[in-house]
């Protein structure tokens, strides 16, 4: 188990590394000087050059990834090429934001996958399973987007029950906050629930072959209690690796949907700084997003441990 | 006893094919040209003229569908094409390489998997700029790793069978065993992959075009449409419905047809 | 057969599947303390008609006939999943074949055994349940019960899993206990321990066992009666000494002659030709009418086209239209 | 000014007229600015894009402004909402003979927000500080004609320039003209420290700003406590806040095909002018468009009511060169070019019989791809291949098009006031070049003001001749105001979105 954790940690660590290079090799071959985006048109050369000096791209580039690497494992992001601001505490403000809505879509999708899926499962063959499958694929065919704006024209612009986006922090104004998590946290929860209860459904139906489910039920247990007994930490052990996925690809839909509500998260921050390329902001933003990614997976690898006795004393 | 397709299988082929249809009959006839400006006739409704009515540049919108597919199934095919063409070769290299390529291509390829489409497609867009080629590059790459696992997998799977150790022992080199045994082998499941890395394009290069990532304009694409007509949602919410029954149509499509492929193909993962 | 209680009763079982007859017009009593094998080639119906016993037939599949159970007031066949979860693992169990798959890789091996008491609500608490649970392993014979009962499953070896799965079996005294190819995944060592076990813990318990086996030495060392399957039919029965000594049907001849049951064979001649059954167990699918072995019978005649009728003989019977003949009795 | 260019569609300020003007001032009298009903006295205002950050000595980008001018920072002189320039924090002013000394005469006990006083020390530092590398966007160059500053008494500044000018006056009501104290400059970019009514107290980067009614402003106090700036992305989510209530208005509204469902909803919509001027910017320096006879056959080509009509619902006003109507020098010239495609096929047969393939790389405003699409098909039309690039805004389009010239056609709104004098920049961006018009511009700048009211008129008329681009409209200054929300400028001529005249009645 120790031997085991202490490899992938090296492999988190190693490909935390090998991203963190990557990242900044794409990122600087962009076109463009971030002094000359800075200042705008007709900036004077002197100008430029003051802010070459001042955002430190006037340095070599293996100079420049060593200062950025060396902040960021300080947990200094550096300051942004445009707003000037440091960048740190506007990622952890908007990685707050972004959390809330991936952790409480996270939730909503297993929430809705896991009933959905052992049922789908265990009527398989059986015509409401047949609607419950049917029903998962046509969520999975709706992007999380457009279900975002299906959802606010008819329960914001049309009914009028919940807001149409915007955001406010949980300790200012706890009805508010849900108020406003409703809508996102639902097109990217359902869509997220039905992919993740295609998943569910599959290993629970793996798992309904097995023998020990027999031996459960010749013990005497009725088929819900042997699957909610023996078969759901089973179950959980393939949907746990899915999960971690469903998670990286959540933090990606999040940034369509945080677009479609209003949703100042990372997302937003992304594709600002895209627009605007500012370029640092963006490299920290893709860094962290890709460093969650990453921890996910080392996570996902953990838990799968965990969950699985059979790897715990293996090595 | 002989196999016969599910009904998923049966509508996800149907659907598709309609998609496709649809591109191929765009190049000789559409109702109007989709490009084409009539600022007079903006905003209809559906009707005899405009079957499903017209944007707010009096474009008619069945034509702008019909043409929207071919960018749809464009983006799809080079995007999955990327991931086929590179991940497959890389997965059979990998399995039948030494053990350390194999071990340093499944880490590259775990990394590959923490940089998602729309990320690497953030990324291509500030360096070379938004547009189609950047879009299907980056969604072509986030495909690669799903190929490269599979095909790493059912290579293994050969590799290990007593008939291909029989012919490397007989002095038959890796790329005869690799056409002879391991292509059969896997062309089944790439092609599955295929149609649900596809899927996967299609969504992605809506939500790009959304973004304003994507497709521009005048090029007409089911994403741009939604972006286009998605302020007119109170006003004409029709113009959104289409482009988004479109997607949703396409998508299911292609997910049906993947996994009715996959029953056909891998009988142990067979469901219904 | 000394007027004991009957324990179980099957009658006129059928095991009907995907427009296809699985399982055909199985008859079987069984006695307290009676220990009846069942034997056959793998696909000839033996696992089936002890999953019908128990009401587990795979999704898909139905058995109509009758089974009657010592003290259960309805007939098994047609109850519900209510009624039947109710019986399993209390009145009726069963050992499975595959001992590496049949337990819960992911739950100790004490909370696995103690559930089996618990449900039935013979012992009630965790803690009792805990320590029947480790008395138990230890009458299965496990060594440091203790130990093993915190342990999970991947961390014994196949013959511990086995007794687990007897242990799970036994814990309620079931009045019937099937065991389906219980000692087959095993090593030959380990297999002959498994078998005393089984056979005096039913013994111990007075249990009825039917015991399922394609291994004829092993049907011949544990159970004193012995019903041949094929193509889901039993194709004879009897005391297991009269029929694989003499056997009766061409199968049962087939099957002896296989086998490494040295004294058994009284035509050398025939025994060399027929180490193997030529032909395979055709498909269930395949099954018309007549006799399914007819197929790779060397007697067939086309009067073998037709179901061939049971002639009972006093404690032995077969279904054969041309059955060998006895003229080499004792 | 710097930045000619907004992503939005018309996001500038006026100052109510003098009615509303003094409306604004009895309510505030009876310090009622408060909804007599719910008693809300505050309000949330939609825009989009949103600033970067709140300095806009160092950073460009018209939000910044729209924010803080006239709510935040004050300078001495203002323009009102038909374009005029008003006193603020200067009372009065005289200018010399030779029109190169301005003296000031400055509104006494007035303080910063952080307790600084206001006084003509505070105006020398403030205009020097535009001429030193404290400042470094392009809008520093308008106090480059500043000569020096005298401090004659606290309540008295005298600005001597090296040449005469009227365009000086007019940038003081702008960026350059704020009064900032040597102890608020500290951080500009978060913590701005004016004279105005308001403060900024919360800022919630990629959702609002949040602006707070000051105690000891030296004027009379606005009649809101709480304004709330609240920023989106894209019409759809700012059209869907203002229906649900998270906005009570959209400043420069740009979806106009949905304002009949608006209205009936209890909203009312303001149409005023801008001077956002959408032109088809043709590069006449280098390319195709070089050929004075292609630029005409272009402008021939395009239907601009068509335009106007599919890009704003014909909200907007058809102008034929580069001056809004709320200029003093505007003229209709709209008959100058009419759309006449045979006229253009006509010209485009001599100057380009091989046929013509230009690219057209246009922002990714909504509106820029709306109207480029129309214009593609009219340019079709006639035999004109326009091939849209679309880049992002602001940085590859700022960089592409805007610095390196390199596009043929290009759309973009032009809000800056007065930016017909762009046309006497041969660098800028369109490469016009034609020393009759900057001559004339030199003129106007130094003579009196009907020299330069005559001035500009001709170098308006020959600009449009020269068909040294196509004017395609000027947008409309939507605003769309939930009922009962009064004092919203209805034109939009300055830099700043004035919140001071907001009252809930």
């Amino acid at each position: 188990m120790l031997a085991r954790v202490l490899l992938r940690t090296g492999v988190f660590l190693a490909g935390v590394f090998v991203a963190s290079i990557v990242i900044f090799t794409v990122l600087r071959v962009l076109p463009g000087d971030p002094a000359q985006v800075a200042l705008g048109v007709d900036a004077t050369p002197e100008g430029l050059a003051q802010a070459r000096a001042e955002f430190g791209t006037d340095r070599p580039l293996p100079t420049q990834y060593l200062s950025w690497a060396e902040g960021l494992l300080h947990g200094d992001f550096g300051r942004s090429y445009l707003s000037r601001s440091a960048i740190g505490p506007q990622i952890a403000d908007r990685l707050q934001v972004t959390g809330w809505l991936v952790a409480s879509s996270i939730v909503v999708a297993l929430l809705l996958a896991v009933p959905l899926a052992t049922f789908a499962a265990m009527w398989h063959r059986t015509g409401r399973g047949a609607l419950l499958a049917g029903l998962s694929q046509v969520g999975v065919a709706v992007p999380a987007f457009i279900a975002g704006v299906l959802l606010v024209d008819l329960f914001a612009v049309r009914l009028r029950w919940l807001p149409s986006g915007g955001w406010v922090a949980p300790d200012k104004d706890p009805a508010g906050f849900i108020r406003r998590l409703i809508l996102p946290v639902l097109s990217l929860g359902l869509i997220q629930g039905a992919v993740l209860s295609r998943y569910i459904r599959s290993a629970v139906l793996d798992v309904l072959d097995q023998d020990y489910l027999r031996t459960a039920r010749a013990k005497g247990l009725r088929p819900y209690q042997a699957m909610v007994r023996h078969g759901l930490r089973n179950v959980g052990i393939p949907v746990v690796t899915v999960l971690g996925l469903q998670v990286a690809s959540l933090l990606v839909s999040g940034i369509v949907v945080e677009r479609v509500f209003v949703i100042p998260g990372l997302g937003s921050l992304l594709l600002d700084s895209v627009a605007n390329r500012d370029l640092l902001v963006l490299q920290d933003v893709v860094m962290v997003l890709v460093f969650a990614v990453l921890t996910i997976n080392f996570l996902v690898d953990v838990a799968y441990a965990a969950l699985d006795p059979r790897l715990r004393r293996s090595s | 006893m002989t196999r016969r397709p599910s009904p998923g299988l049966i509508v996800g082929a149907v659907l598709v094919a309609g998609v496709v249809f649809t591109a191929l009959l765009s190049f000789v006839w559409t109702p109007y040209d989709a490009t084409e400006v009539q600022v007079a006739d903006r905003l209809l409704s559906p009707g005899a003229h405009h079957w499903l009515g017209t944007d707010r540049l009096g474009r008619d919108v069945v034509s702008q569908l019909m043409v929207g597919s071919r960018t749809t199934l464009t983006v799809g095919l080079v995007a999955s094409g990327i991931g086929a063409v590179l991940g497959t070769p890389i997965g059979v290299l990998a399995s039948m390489g030494p053990r350390w390529l194999d071990r340093t291509v499944m880490l590259g390829n775990d990394l590959l998997l923490a940089f998602p489409g729309l990320l690497l497609a953030a990324m291509l867009a500030a360096v070379y700029g938004a547009g189609t080629g950047p879009a299907m590059v980056a969604i072509g790459l986030s495909t690669l790793p799903s190929f490269a696992r599979l095909a790493r997998a059912g290579t293994m799977q050969v590799v290990t069978t007593d008939y291909v150790r029989a012919a490397l022992v007989a002095g038959r080199g890796s790329w005869w065993n690799a056409r002879r045994h391991v292509w059969p082998n896997i062309a089944g499941l790439v092609t599955v992959q295929i149609s649900l890395s596809f899927a996967i394009a299609v969504v992605a290069e809506a939500g790009l075009s959304y973004l304003g990532l994507g497709t521009a304009p005048p090029t007409p694409s089911w994403g741009r449409m939604l972006q286009d007509s998605q302020e007119l949602i109170s006003a004409a919410p029709l113009l959104v419905l289409w482009p988004a029954a479109a997607i949703a149509l396409a998508v299911l499509g292609l997910n049906l047809l993947g996994d009715g492929l996959r029953d056909l193909f891998d009988p142990r993962l067979e469901r219904r | 057969m000394t007027g004991a209680e009957t324990m179980l009763r099957v009658e006129g079982l059928d095991v009907l599947g995907a427009g296809a007859t699985l399982v055909r017009g199985m008859e079987l009593a069984l006695t307290a303390g009676e220990r009846v094998a069942l034997i056959g080639e793998s696909g000839c119906g033996k696992s089936l008609s002890a999953l019908a016993l128990l009401g587990l037939l795979p999704e898909g599949l139905t058995a109509s006939g009758s089974i009657r159970l010592v003290g259960v007031e309805h007939d098994l066949v047609g109850a519900g999943e209510r009624q039947m979860s109710a019986i399993r693992g209390r009145r009726i169990a069963m050992v499975f074949q595959e001992p590496m798959t049949a337990l819960n890789p992911t739950m100790r091996i004490g909370r696995q055994v103690a559930e089996a008491f618990r449900i039935h609500g013979r012992v009630r608490g965790r803690r009792a349940a805990q320590a029947a649970a480790i008395e138990l392993l230890e009458r299965v014979r496990l060594p440091e019960p203790g130990r093993i009962a915190g342990a999970y499953p991947h961390e014994l070896s196949g013959g511990q899993r086995q007794r687990v799965v007897l242990a799970i079996a036994l814990s309620n005294r079931p009045a019937v206990l099937v065991c389906d190819e219980p000692t087959t995944a095993l090593d030959v060592t380990v297999q002959a321990q498994m078998l005393g076990l089984i056979t005096d813990s039913v013994t111990e318990t007075n249990a009825a066992l039917l015991f399922i086996t394609h291994d004829l030495a092993v049907a011949a060392t544990a159970c004193r009666r012995v019903l041949v399957m094929y193509g889901g039919r039993v194709v004879e029965a009897g005391p297991v000494r009269v029929v694989l000594s003499r056997p009766r049907h061409p199968y049962t001849l087939g099957l002896v002659a296989a086998s490494d049951l040295e004294p058994l064979a009284s035509r050398p001649g025939r025994r060399t030709r027929l180490t193997t059954i030529a032909g395979t167990v055709p498909a269930f699918g395949d099954r018309a009418t007549g006799c399914a072995f007819r197929t790779r019978c060397p007697s067939a005649s086309s009067v073998c086209e037709t179901d061939p009728a049971w002639s009972q003989t006093g404690d032995r019977g077969v279904a054969c239209w041309h059955p060998v003949r006895a003229a080499s009795d004792d | 000014m710097s930045d000619p260019i907004s992503a939005t569609p018309v996001t500038r300020r006026t100052l109510g007229t003098l009615v509303i003007m003094s409306l604004t001032a009895a309510a505030a009298a009876c310090d009622a600015g408060a909804d007599p009903t719910t008693g809300r006295d505050s309000v949330n205002l939609g825009f989009l894009a949103e600033p970067e950050n709140l300095d806009f000595t160092r950073t460009s980008g018209a939000a910044i402004p729209q924010v803080l001018l006239t709510n935040v920072y004050e300078g001495l002189v203002k323009l009102d909402d038909s374009g005029r320039i008003q006193p603020l924090l200067a009372e009065s002013w005289t200018v010399s003979a030779d029109r190169r000394t301005y003296d000031f005469q400055l509104h006494s006990n007035v303080t910063f927000s952080n307790g600084d006083p206001f006084t003509a020390e505070t105006v020398k530092f403030s205009f020097e500080r535009v001429k030193s590398d404290a400042w470094n966007v392009s809008v520093k160059k308008q106090m480059d004609i500043l000569d020096h500053v005298e401090v004659v008494s606290p309540t008295q500044a005298r600005v001597v320039l090296v040449r005469p000018s009227n365009e000086w006056l007019f940038d003081m009501t702008g960026r350059p003209g704020a009064m900032f104290t040597p102890g608020g400059i500290a951080d500009l970019a978060g913590s701005p420290v004016g004279t105005g009514p308001y403060t900024v107290s919360r800022w919630t980067r990629g959702e609002s700003i949040v602006l707070t009614r000051r105690a000891g402003y030296w004027a009379t106090k606005p009649a809101l406590s709480t304004v709330t700036f609240r920023y989106f992305k894209d019409l759809n989510a700012e059209d869907n806040a203002l229906r649900t209530g998270a906005v009570d208005a959209i400043i420069g509204f740009g979806s106009p095909d949905v304002l009949p469902q608006l209205t009936a909803d209890g909203f009312h919509v303001i149409e005023g002018k801008s001077n956002a001027e959408v032109v088809l910017a043709m590069n006449n320096a280098a390319g195709p468009l070089r050929d004075k006879r292609i630029r005409q056959a272009i402008r021939y080509a395009i239907d601009r009511a068509a335009v106007l009509q599919a890009t704003a619902g014909g909200h907007g006003t058809l102008i034929g060169t580069m001056v809004p109507p709320t200029d003093p020098w505007y003229e209709d010239l709209t008959a100058r070019y009419p759309t006449d495609p045979q006229k253009a096929r006509t010209l485009l047969a001599d100057a380009a019989p091989g046929g013509l393939t230009l690219r057209f790389r246009i922002p990714n405003l909504p509106y820029a791809q709306t109207a480029a699409q129309v214009v593609k098909s009219d340019l079709a039309k006639v035999g004109v291949d326009a091939k849209i690039e679309v880049l992002e805004f602001p940085a590859r389009w700022l960089s592409e098009v805007f610095n390196k010239h390199d596009y043929d056609l290009s759309l973009i709104a032009h809000v800056e006031p007065r930016d017909l004098l762009k046309f006497g920049d041969p660098h800028y961006y369109w490469g016009y070049d034609n020393a009759e018009v900057r001559k004339l511009m030199a003129a106007a700048d130094a003579g009196t003001l009907e020299e330069q009211t005559a001035d500009l008129r001709e170098a308006g008329r020959i600009v449009a001749d020269d068909a040294a681009c196509d004017w395609l409209y000027l947008m409309a200054n939507l605003n769309v105001v939930r009922d009962g929300l009064n004092g919203v400028a209805v034109n939009s001529v300055g830099e700043s979105f004035d919140v001071t005249t907001l009252t809930w009645r």
